[in-house]
């Protein structure tokens, strides 16, 4: 067996490296610069119910080495995904985590049941940092009983596992955790983005006519890798990790952190060629650590007494 | 096809008030198909700027694979950028999006080229390639002031053209569009590129035209994978169909897409 | 009157910028470098009611445009700070404000009354990022009633205004925002630092002994953007804002966000002459904006309709 | 008095397997005091890194205005440090904390100076100054292997110098205290900077010796305001009394702060 190779709940990965959703789209662009059959997976751009066109434009804005977006969940919609994109991507050996989005619990349910048939579909990642229309606009993703009722929703439905995509701006991400687990979530992704802003001075307006916008790169790692090691020390079920992950040593510090396999989001954007140069470097950076498998790097910063004191500052 | 290369500076120079010039070397000029097509810039090599620049191609030698852009010193990015030196690498991600039609134009008909600001510099690769078509082109460049006027006589000996600034200290005084009704300019098809607001007044006036116009917009991937640039398209004009300015564009004809 | 002059609570500064609490020492060390009367204001290291020594070492780690620490608010303690501390302070003309801390309300309520009396102490800042003993550790600062009953104790014994310094780990700021104001809160500080983690990839261990440690400098600047601008419209207090801050434009971003004050933390360790070079660059850059007073920019960007939709990615 | 300043590159030069000898001029160095202060480098004008990096003053000239600091390129920041090239500015804040006393080693005595890897840089100042002062200088150098060891000869010039490699290649194979025993070396005092388990190693033979030792531990500031730098006093090790590496030390006399 592959040193890379990650077996996860529906997920067969001959390495441990994924695209990030919002962030590949459905994989035309990249494949005009690698085989994508390289990929141990890729997380398709959220699909909802109907299509979307998103927010106006500006929808990104840079920050210091992180970025903005508001996109706004833009997608061709359940239909079309099923009958272009994901026949399309069949053509390459990579399994398919298929992002699901919605703003009631209805829409998530339609969207997980008809998408999960797909065949190349092989597991959802629920997306649950949407507003929930219903409720008033709270987010799915900061109340646990929320997040796990839709969870469940979701289990009943799915033909194949479910991961739930948590959202990191909450108070208390273990209880996020193990909300969504309680109700069967198969496994875990985290971190989506933090909401963020950013003003231009010379217009006196926000930079994105959203306003406010989600914060990916390379700034929001250390988040991440903090709430990766809470979580996974709390939940039994797997974590794909991601925030900033530009480089193959970013990669293992995610598994030290307690993750088990990595997407990468931002980065695309900077290096078109960042997902197969990592699963490229992995193996080099394993001998030199002296590690045999990837899997073995698992948690290793845990120690043994590995409760975490706040008192920071 | 898009190539991802570190591209070596042949030169850099201030030829306007923070408008620099600067000449890359390397294979991707190989590639490069039209005018009006731009490249993705990461210039340094540190996350701060995190993403990549879009600039427009100015010039191609093809027999140096070598290729010009001109640029505005504003923002952190570009800043950085015009500190590069001849012989310094620069990461170099195009040639991208789709350029001007040349064959929009038979020979021997006459080309409005209308830019403004830093949307002048791909018009310059333009212009070259519709006189070796043997159309005749005439240029009508818009800049802020006189210090910020780069180029006039370039584009001078490809044909005629006139500038203005917005405060008359270098040609006509005004917009673009006042230059080309004053002066009653004839032409069978119109390309331009510049901000929105003098997009928008061109379309108000040529939409029925032969016109194709080079759109700006906020961007992300640059290859039409992150959904940042999108427009809404003229047909359906708040729905679900739309066009990306990196990919689709950043030319279009005129009306095609909402400005 | 100064165009940089701004009248908050308690305070007259006759610049909004000051050095925030955990950043500046008790001013000792960057008195070498310039007179300390230059500043808006002194935002002095956390006080606890005894001693502390903090967390052991290493405390500080690096990330990508930001730092993590996990100082564990080491300070002399009280009496020590009201004995040296407060007293070298008053030799220079700068209004202090206090920065309290403690794991439990009565450390508070007594650290409050004690130093709001020092003559220099124009105002109290409440640090509520710490971990209440009481509650099994859970934050003051992340459970909206539990801080206001903080600050309700501390301002009953508190003979100057009550800032309430803000953590941005939680779910909800505005909730939190209001829950203080309502409580008496003369003012916010905000934001305090996002929980992050490094990891050394050669030890397999946390970088910090503390193993977390709180995000500070450029990185975070979004994240506080976002929340001042969401705070500042819902309550009627001012807010000193921080997160991040380096130049003069910074800082009118914060104002632009909804700020009436600036603080700068990280900074000054890149920088030693950061407070004073930003304020005498502030005049310049109000020229080439236009701007006659500071106070003008506060909550520039609010918009007519200023709701935002966080529909982002 | 600490200053700030952008000192101009006036050579850089790899001197072992990723060691570098950087030498900077300007005005700073008229404020350098001690063998064994160190500066606090801003390697680059961008957020990443975000911090400046603690590295010992090697030498001092005081007549060029030039100091030397020889550091191991490691990690982002002395990458970054390492690509620069004469006539480049790097921004030191400096110079920074206690260095080694040189009252407290008499004209005729004799110093033993100890050090290890990039612990051995401080010591090249310390010992001239040693030497210049008529005291006899015995140094003791480790390195991890042949490919790391640095300024062999020039240590030589000033005194006795023993070499130490953890693998034999160079020198005797072992640890400095080895060395030190083995050669039966005699001394007055004890001087030396190194990694903590070296330090702790000495601490345990010579605490009863007039022995001074630098620390080093991860900074914020440098300066003594951050409170990231602290260590435990001997007479007080789990109390509230500290020292501070960057202001207080980073020497300190052996025994007095809990290694
Ligand atoms: C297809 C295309 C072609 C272009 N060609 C040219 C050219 O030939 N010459 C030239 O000077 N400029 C050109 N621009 C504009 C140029 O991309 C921006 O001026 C530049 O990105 C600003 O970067 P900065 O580092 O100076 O500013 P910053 O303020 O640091 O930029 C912050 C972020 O905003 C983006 N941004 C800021 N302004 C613009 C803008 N006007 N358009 C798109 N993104 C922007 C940046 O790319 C970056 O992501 C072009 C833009 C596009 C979309
Ligand atoms: C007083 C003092 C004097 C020093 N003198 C020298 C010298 O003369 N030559 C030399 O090569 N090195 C010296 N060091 C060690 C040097 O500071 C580190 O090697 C350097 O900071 C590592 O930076 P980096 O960019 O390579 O690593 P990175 O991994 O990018 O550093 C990340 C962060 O950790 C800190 N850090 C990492 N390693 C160390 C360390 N060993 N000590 C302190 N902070 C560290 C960095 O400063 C930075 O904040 C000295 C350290 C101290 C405290
Ligand atoms: C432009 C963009 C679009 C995104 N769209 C989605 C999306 O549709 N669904 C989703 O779950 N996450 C989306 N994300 C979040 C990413 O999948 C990822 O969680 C986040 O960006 C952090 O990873 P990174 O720092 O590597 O980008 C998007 C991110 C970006 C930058
Ligand atoms: C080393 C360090 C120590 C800090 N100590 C305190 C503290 O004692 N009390 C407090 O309220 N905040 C403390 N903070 C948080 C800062 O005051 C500030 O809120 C935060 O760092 C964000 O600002 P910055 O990005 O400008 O640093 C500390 C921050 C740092 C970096
Ligand atoms: S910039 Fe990403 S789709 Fe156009
Ligand atoms: S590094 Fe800040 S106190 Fe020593």
């Amino acid at each position: 067996m592959s040193r890379l190779q990650m077996d996860l709940p529906g997920l067969t990965l001959k390495n441990p490296i994924m695209p990030a959703s919002g962030c590949f789209g459905f994989g035309k662009e990249y494949a005009q610069f690698y085989d994508l059959s390289l990929l141990g997976a890729i997380m398709i751009k959220a699909t909802t119910a109907e299509p979307r066109f998103g927010n106006p434009t500006p929808r990104v804005a840079e920050t210091t080495s992180g970025m903005l977006n508001a996109i706004g969940l833009q997608n061709p919609g359940l239909e079309k995904v099923l009958e272009n994109e994901l026949p399309w991507l069949n053509q390459f050996d990579v399994p398919i985590l298929a992002n699901v989005a919605g703003s009631q619990v209805d829409d998530y349910v339609h969207v997980a049941r008809e998408i999960s048939k797909a065949p190349n579909v092989h597991a959802l990642e629920l997306n649950i940092s949407c507003p929930n229309v219903k409720t008033g606009g709270i987010a799915f993703g900061t109340i646990p009983e929320v997040a796990a009722d839709l969870t469940k929703r979701v289990k009943e439905v799915s033909e194949v596992p479910v991961y739930v995509k948590l959202s990191p701006n909450v108070s208390n991400i273990v209880d996020m955790a193990k909300a969504v687990e309680h109700a069967g979530a198969d496994g875990l992704t985290m971190i989506n983005t933090l909401i963020g802003m950013r003003i231009d001075l010379k217009t006196g307006k926000p930079v994105l006519s959203n306003r406010t916008g989600g914060l990916s790169g390379p700034a929001i790692k250390p988040v991440a890798i903090r709430m990766i090691y809470e979580v996974s020390q709390a939940v039994s079920i797997p974590i794909i990790g991601m925030g900033g992950v530009e480089t193959a040593e970013d990669v293992l510090e995610y598994f030290y952190a307690g993750a088990s396999a990595v997407a990468v989001g931002t980065a695309n954007f900077i290096d078109p060629f960042v997902c197969p140069t990592i699963i490229e470097e992995l193996p080099k950076l394993l001998d030199d650590l002296g590690i045999d498998h990837i899997s073995e790097c698992i948690g290793r910063s845990w120690g043994k007494d590995a409760k975490t004191i706040n008192y920071s500052s | 096809m898009i190539k991802k290369e570190n591209m070596v500076v042949v030169s850099q120079r201030g030829i306007a008030e923070n408008i620099f010039e600067l000449i890359l070397e390397g294979e991707l000029v190989k590639e490069i198909k039209e005018p009006g097509q731009f490249v993705h810039l990461k210039v340094s090599g540190s996350t701060d700027p995190l993403l990549r620049r879009p600039i427009s191609i100015a010039n191609v030698d093809k027999i140096n694979n070598q290729f010009t852009m001109i640029y505005r010193s504003e923002g952190l990015g570009t800043r950085v950028l015009s500190s590069k030196l001849p012989g310094d690498l620069v990461d170099v991600l195009g040639p991208l999006g789709n350029g001007f039609p040349l064959a929009a134009t038979e020979s021997g008909e006459t080309a409005l080229l209308v830019g403004g600001g830093i949307g002048v510099p791909p018009l310059y690769e333009l212009s070259q390639q519709l006189v070796a078509n043997g159309v005749k082109v005439i240029h009508v460049l818009g800049f802020q002031t006189s210090s910020a006027v780069f180029y006039q006589e370039k584009f001078e000996k490809l044909g005629d053209t006139y500038v203005a600034t917005v405060d008359g200290s270098c040609g006509e005084k005004g917009f673009v569009t006042d230059v080309i009704k004053k002066q009653g300019i004839i032409f069978d098809t119109l390309y331009s590129c510049g901000p929105t607001p003098m997009l928008k007044a061109l379309e108000a006036s040529y939409h029925d035209r032969n016109a194709y116009i080079s759109l700006e917009e906020r961007m992300g991937c640059g290859i039409g994978a992150c959904f940042a640039c999108v427009c809404h398209t003229a047909e359906d004009p708040t729905g679900f169909s739309y066009k990306k300015v990196c990919s689709d564009g950043p030319v279009f004809k005129v009306g095609e897409v909402v400005l």
